[in-house]
């Protein structure tokens, strides 16, 4: 490989042809700020906009200051990150960001962490000199996120997730110049653009723009009602993250802190969103295995590949981009619903507790469970069966709140009996994870032999589209796996073209899956957190003692006890919902 | 229309429009005629060139003089639009300035047909590439 | 996450179809479509974008990011008599400003609106190219010259009893 | 009626004027009267020939006699000589310094001609509809003689040798451009022609595509084969109706003659050219902008590398020069590049089109050897300053360039002393301001025009430029202060230091020439609460001349806010807290009793 050798602040330094400058002097140990620049390498995500101008360096024989972030480095370069033209420049330029900003860190969402905030401190602005109009443009706040652009930096971080990442075309930049802002189209809600509540935005927007509605005040009013039973369910995901929030390295699982923690918080009782995960696979499990055998016998009006259900941004997505394939996803709700419709129904009555008087709190890594849980068919005579779907974010602050010392906390185990669960069921929280543990219990429901290899190794991986063929004893399912909305849309396009080979589908729409959801700590960019949460996902699989989750014992029980079969007549009244078609309508307006 | 194909025949097709052979099959010489050109660009048609052109047109039509009448771009003197070159037969070609509805009138009858200069004559204060 | 529906006239969505077509509903082709739209309607309502957007297969944020940001596009109706001041330099340094403050007076309407009858809408623009003439309006296609402010009520005076004349007719 | 026989134009212009020309007038009509010859010979005066140094200048028609340095009494003997006699008066003919002949006819006489038209060269001359009109003028040729040579690299070597700079602004040298595009090997290639002209108060671009739109085909074709491109794509404002539509007039006939298409002069060559619209964005000028425009987005501009000679229009390969640059290659060629580079200065060679505007008396399009000084362009080819008013400053390279004082005006004009004067070449506006121009006001002009077409990508653009309109906004209200001013100059300087495009780098250029040309105006504005030029209507006041004023309330009627109290017949008084300055008492008084201060 062609190397070059330059010089970063009277220091030499080798590097490949074509790094930038900013790569550079990151091996030299030098740290040059930036705010637009956002590069998650072994997840594809590239925003490159260049036009922050944070980054501005010196180079010797150059007219004007360059971008570190995206000048390549040349032979014999001689490069200063810190000189006096390039500080008093860089703290003009981050003056009038704040010019245009507003001053309102105290009450803001990401006070303590927002990328603005702590440049400000770094490059010690005490003094606005430049002042002038500040941008006004209307506060939204949707079922998910809270859209604040008199926040906006412009560094096209969302917009970048929004369309090339996720192909969902809900943001986009609008106007020039000064009013230039990212924006839906016509600057309508976002709830009647395209958006698919997904909530990556969010998790790379580096300050208050765009941000999560924050249910902790009803979480916390919830729990201080004594007239309320206030259940708490917890998705895969969170365990492998929340710790970050309390300084632990990325990685860390706190499932035993979590549980205990939440019962410090007061919840009357705390579940775990795995249990569900396994009956889900039950459910969905079962609904593949009667389409596989229906497509077998020869039924050519077989709704073939299947796709997962489980993510709600997915469900968004394909009901406003692919209602013609609505027909082909499991009919399983998520995890989340399904706990919801079990606990206020089945947990409920075995509790005595009406309906009405039961509140159930989810938490989770995602900003589209909000909405999800918002969603008309998931109310009975209105009342949801999730009230508040809150962020690991949420959880964490709300922890703070109570001064918790999570660290120092005892591991305590979920209560029961929807507590218990499987490995398979923590998988969920990552790519693959669902179909893996889908393919864990459909084997030997299928082949009704014992699975030797538990780990589908073949269906990991960080890969944006990955597919594997599962021998299930002879009879050979072809499994396909995306992440990242742009993949999801790739196969889609296959299926509607009919050039699609596989049998069943796994779709998550945030890059990684649920470890690096909308809603989890703010990774600022560093794909080495996502990989360390990857990895304690399948540690805490590994970890745990039943693997498969038909044979939670848990679940074998409410099936005998409460719903007969797996996709029998309660399942399907529970369990199982059905989508809509989203697409725009353009009518023909007859007068 | 016959495509060009070489050097060669662009050549003689460049020889065959200077010598004006097209015009003079078509029963005219161009070198006895009266060559007027009117500056037709943005500015020159947003001052009434058009009007300008089609008031020439329409007087020499009615005198039965023999004059070619075309457009051209704009000749750079914005300030005095409509502009108008007049060319008569042997002599160097003239540009008028202001040439309002009036002046194009005026153009006829008098430098045409009389050979009175009217007022807001531009002398051309460029060299061409052919003198250079 | 949308479902709403939007209504527009059978023969407005055609014809939208069609200049799409014509461009082979190439996303490239985006700002010539919305040329051709704008030439056809004479403005880009919302729904002409969602049209366009859902044709040439792209979103709709898309579409209003370009419409917004190029000012040739408008999404609001323009006046029968389209009043647009020169704020080139030449017309500038001749006062064309003045023009403007004039036309604003005369009309009682900012830079960008459309009066109430509908008659009359000022914009400014950059150079027509008749920078001979400065300072320049243009009414519609027609380019009045050589303006001192004075001239303002005049010209608006003329327009409006021609407008009169037609609509009588 | 009678039939003139001799035309005798006489020079109107200032400098001529000045000596006196029109005497020569009178001197003529008079003797002319006296002869009985005012039936035979015409006295019509003219607009400046160009040759103020040598004036008075006297033209005779039909023989095109051209005599210099015409003094009233000369008129006499002009007469008696010339127009009785036919015979010339040697000694006021131009003498040749070089061969001491004496020069009689004006038409070979060009030497004396400040302008020289290359790129203009057919604009005004030939009828821009008619290709035959533009063949007749060695038109295609330089395409057949490439495409016959067969080797692109020695054409590109001409195009390189010639040293022709980019026309646009940027004077970045063509050939090499063309060579670094030829370099990079791809299934296609792209030659791009930027016709965005959106420089407010230039409009050469436009000109040489309604005058000779043939010449930017021929010269992208030619390109085209240089670099390996077999498409064309020419990049037109919407707003130009009429270079499109003649434009795609030519096209037509170009294909037609097989000037476009396949196999061009059956030399294996194809090459053909689409036409794309502009939609009023200033920052399409930039290359970059401009190529996603093309492809149907915003016109961002993105950091460069890649360039477009790497990544272009759809990813591919592409070459983007302007319309101004296409028109001098066919010349380049035809001529060849000795003849070119002996134009102009040593660095700047060739011609350069401007666009002449402002206070002015000559507005309009010129084009001027490279080298030439600001003050033979406005004083010998504009004519000079309208209303015989004082010259105060020239601005050149539209919002990228600055305002240019008196101290410049014999700086010969090329891209480097334009840059280091602090302006710039620019696409060629050239718009004179005279004392009634307040310069911090014309800073402010150019300030709105930037923030009102900056893209808003980059910060400093976006939020930088909105800042300095802002400060400029306020120091002409009368609100600036000394820091103000320090901060302006802060403020431009990392602007310039940091934006992301030429669009945003350029943009302080009019404050920050303003500021070190005309910082006594700026102290005006800030300290003494004055606009010199009395242009800042904030700045303005309004007072009544007690001696002036009758009491005749005129002015207290119509002011619309009621500032103006006084008994009838009695000096009326301004309460300045409540004048608005509209101007409407200055205009109302009949007694000059109201004044500005």
């Amino acid at each position: 490989m062609e190397t070059i050798k330059l010089t970063i602040d009277n220091k030499s330094v080798e590097v490949v042809k074509g790094t930038t400058i900013l790569s550079a002097a990151h091996k030299l140990g030098i740290s040059i700020p930036t705010l637009c620049h956002l590069k998650m390498h072994d997840l594809n995500i590239h925003n490159k906009p260049g036009s922050c101008r944070i980054c501005i360096v010196e180079i010797e024989g150059r007219r004007n200051l360059a971008p570190a972030c995206v000048t390549e480095c040349a032979e014999g370069m001689i490069v200063q990150t810190s000189s006096v033209r390039v500080i008093n420049a860089r703290r003009t330029v981050l003056e009038l960001i704040l010019s245009d900003h507003p001053a309102d860190c105290l009450t803001c969402a990401k006070s303590g962490n927002c990328e603005l905030q702590n440049l400000a401190v770094r490059l010690g602005i005490r003094e606005l000199h430049y002042n002038g109009e500040k941008s006004n443009y209307q506060l939204e706040v949707s079922a998910s996120i809270v859209r604040d652009m008199n926040k906006c930096i412009m560094c096209r971080r969302c917009e970048t997730m929004c369309n090339e990442f996720q192909t969902v075309g809900a943001l986009y930049a609008i106007e020039r110049g000064f009013p230039a802002v990212v924006s839906t189209a016509f600057n309508q809600t976002l709830k009647e653009s395209p958006c698919t509540f997904c909530g990556q935005c969010v998790a790379v927007c580096p300050v208050g723009a765009l941000t999560e509605v924050d249910f902790t005040p009803k979480v916390i009013r919830a729990l201080a009602d004594k007239k309320k039973t206030v259940v708490v369910q917890v998705a895969p995901a969170v365990r492998v993250a929340l710790g970050e929030e309390f300084g632990m390295e990325p990685g860390t699982i706190v499932t035993g802190k979590l549980t205990t923690a939440l019962k410090n918080l007061g919840f009357d009782y705390v579940f775990d969103t795995d249990w569900s995960a396994d009956l889900t696979i039950m459910e969905e499990g079962t609904e593949l295995i009667g389409r596989i055998t229906k497509y077998l016998n020869g039924d050519k009006d077989v709704k073939l590949p299947l796709l997962t259900s489980c993510c709600p941004a997915w469900v968004n997505f394909f009901e406003y981009n692919f209602p013609e394939l609505k027909e082909i996803p499991s009919t399983a709700k998520s995890p989340q619903q399904m706990f919801g419709a079990i606990a206020k129904s089945y947990f409920a009555d075995k509790i005595n507790v009406k309906r009405e008087d039961m509140i159930v709190v989810s938490v989770m890594p995602c900003l589209a469970k909000k909405y999800e849980c918002a969603r008309d068919e998931f109310k009975v005579n209105d009342n949801p069966d999730v009230d508040y779907s809150i962020t690991t974010r949420e959880l964490a602050h709300l922890i703070k709140l109570v001064n918790i010392d999570f660290n120092s906390l005892e591991e305590t185990p979920f209560d029961s009996p929807l507590g218990e669960s499987t490995g398979a069921a923590v998988i969920f929280g990552t790519t693959g994870g669902v179909i893996e543990a889908a393919c864990r219990t459909a084997y030997e429901l299928i082949t009704k032999k014992k699975l030797e290899r538990i780990d589908f190794t073949e269906l990991r991986g960080i890969k944006g589209i990955r597919s594997a063929t599962i021998d299930f004893d002879g009879l050979k399912l072809n499994i396909g796996i995306a992440h990242g909305l742009s993949n999801a849309r790739t196969l889609l396009e296959q299926i509607k073209n009919g050039v699609c080979e596989f049998h069943a589908i796994e779709v998550m729409a945030c890059p990684g899956g649920c470890i690096n959801g909308g809603g989890q700590p703010l990774h600022h960019g560093n794909t080495d957190i996502v990989e360390a949460r990857w990895d304690a996902i399948y540690e805490a699989d590994r970890n745990m003692p039943i693997r498969k989750s038909h044979e939670n014992p848990s679940i074998q029980k409410i099936y005998k006890e409460f719903l007969g079969a797996p996709c029998g007549h309660k399942s399907h009244e529970l369990l199982h919902t059905h989508y809509f078609d989203k697409k725009l309508v353009v009518e023909v307006d007859l007068d | 229309m016959e495509k060009i194909k070489s050097l060669a025949d662009l050549k003689k097709k460049r020889e065959d429009l200077q010598s004006g052979i097209k015009l003079r099959e078509q029963g005219d010489n161009i070198e006895e005629m009266i060559q007027v050109k009117v500056a037709m660009a943005t500015c020159g048609i947003a001052s009434g060139a058009k009007q300008v052109m089609d008031i020439l047109i329409n007087e020499l039509n009615k005198r039965n003089i023999p004059a070619v009448v075309t457009q051209t771009g704009c000749m750079g003197y914005c300030y005095a639009e409509p502009t108008v070159e007049v060319k008569k037969p042997g002599q160097e070609p003239i540009v008028f300035g202001y040439v309002t509805p009036e002046k194009a009138e005026e153009l006829v009858t008098k430098y045409i047909i009389n050979n009175e200069i009217l007022e807001g004559v531009i002398p051309v204060n460029y060299e061409s590439i052919e003198d250079k | 996450m949308s479902s709403i529906k939007i209504k527009v006239k059978k023969e407005i969505i055609e014809k939208i179809e069609e200049i799409c077509k014509s461009f082979d509903n190439q996303s490239g082709e985006l700002i010539n479509v919305l040329h051709k739209t704008q030439e056809y309607l004479g403005y880009l309502p919302a729904e002409a974008q969602e049209i366009i957007a859902r044709a040439l297969n792209i979103s709709a944020a898309r579409v209003y990011g370009v419409v917004s940001f190029y000012s040739f596009f408008s999404m609001k109706p323009k006046g029968k008599c389209p009043v647009s001041v020169c704020m080139g330099t030449a017309c500038y340094v001749r006062g064309a400003d003045k023009i403007v403050d004039e036309f604003k007076k005369v009309l009682n309407i900012a830079v960008g609106e459309t009066d109430n009858d509908g008659v009359f809408s000022l914009a400014s623009l950059r150079c027509v190219g008749a920078c001979g003439l400065a300072p320049v309006v243009l009414v519609g296609d027609k380019v009045h010259g050589r303006l001192a402010a004075d001239d303002v009520k005049h010209i608006v005076k003329e327009y409006r009893e021609q407008f009169a004349k037609l609509a009588e007719a | 009626m009678a039939t003139y026989k001799y035309h005798v134009l006489i020079c109107g212009g200032t400098g001529c004027r000045a000596s006196q020309s029109n005497k020569i007038i009178d001197n003529f009509k008079r003797l002319l009267k006296e002869n009985g010859l005012e039936k035979e010979v015409q006295v019509v005066e003219t607009g400046c020939f160009g040759f103020c140094e040598k004036g008075p200048i006297v033209k005779i028609l039909p023989d095109n006699t051209f005599y210099i340095e015409v003094k009233p009494e000369d008129v006499e003997e002009i007469i008696n000589e010339h127009v009785i006699k036919g015979r010339k008066v040697q000694r006021l003919l131009y003498v040749d310094p070089k061969t001491s002949e004496h020069k009689a006819d004006s038409k070979h006489m060009g030497f004396y001609k400040k302008q020289l038209r290359i790129a203009l060269r057919n604009a005004g001359f030939i009828n821009p509809e008619n290709i035959d009109e533009y063949i007749a003028r060695d038109g295609y040729k330089a395409l057949a003689t490439v495409l016959e040579q067969n080797d692109p690299q020695a054409t590109i070597d001409i195009i390189k040798k010639s040293g022709l700079r980019g026309r646009g602004g940027g004077g970045f040298p063509t050939g090499l451009k063309w060579e670094i595009a030829s370099k990079n090997a791809a299934d296609q290639k792209y030659m791009i022609c930027n016709a965005d002209e959106g420089d407010p108060g230039a409009f050469m671009d436009r000109s040489i595509l309604e005058g000779d739109p043939h010449s930017v085909i021929e010269a992208m074709a030619i390109g085209g084969f240089c670099i390996g491109a077999t498409k064309g794509l020419i990049y037109i404002r919407a707003e130009y109706p009429l270079a499109i539509e003649r434009l795609k007039v030519a096209i037509g006939q170009a294909r037609e003659y097989g000037l476009l298409g396949k196999n061009i002069f059956e030399s294996g060559f194809d090459f053909d050219i689409d036409i794309r619209y502009g939609a009023g964005a200033f920052v399409c000028g930039e290359e970059t902008a401009l190529i996603h425009s093309m492809e149907g987005f915003r016109g961002e501009p993105t950091f460069k590398p890649p360039f477009p000679a790497q990544e272009g229009y759809l990813k591919k390969p592409s070459n983007v020069n302007n319309v101004e640059t296409f028109a001098n290659i066919p010349v380049i060629i035809n001529k060849g590049w000795e003849w070119f580079s002996s134009i102009g200065t040593e660095k700047s060679k060739g011609t350069k089109v401007f666009a002449l505007a402002g206070q002015i008396n000559n507005v309009g399009l010129i084009e001027v050897p490279m080298g030439i000084t600001l003050r033979e362009v406005i004083y010998e080819i504009g004519g000079g300053i309208k209303n015989g008013k004082k010259f105060k400053a020239v601005q050149t390279g539209g919002p990228s360039g600055g305002c240019l004082t008196e101290k410049f005006l014999d700086t010969p004009i090329d891209y480097d002393n334009l840059l280091a004067a602090g302006s710039m070449m620019g696409s060629g506006g050239m718009i004179i301001m005279d004392e009634t121009s307040c310069m911090v006001s014309v800073a402010k002009f150019y300030l709105e025009f930037t923030v009102e077409e900056s893209c808003g990508k980059c910060t400093p653009c976006r939020i930088g430029n909105k800042r300095l309109y802002e400060t400029l906004e306020k120091i002409t209200n009368g609100n600036g202060t000394l820091e103000d001013l320090d901060l302006l100059r802060n403020l431009s300087t990392v602007i310039k230091d940091t934006a992301l495009c030429g669009l945003g780098q350029t943009s302080p250029n009019p404050v920050l020439s303003t500021i070190d040309n005309f910082y006594d105006e700026y102290l005006a504005h800030v300290v003494d609460k004055k606009c010199p030029a009395g242009q800042c209507k904030a700045l303005k006041r309004y007072v009544i001349d007690p001696d002036n004023c009758i009491g005749c309330t005129a002015c207290a009627r119509a002011c619309p806010v009621g500032a103006i109290k006084g008994e009838k017949k009695l000096p009326h008084e301004i309460t300045q807290s409540l004048c608005i300055k509209c101007g409407t008492c200055y205009e109302k008084c009949k007694f000059n009793a109201i004044k500005i201060q």
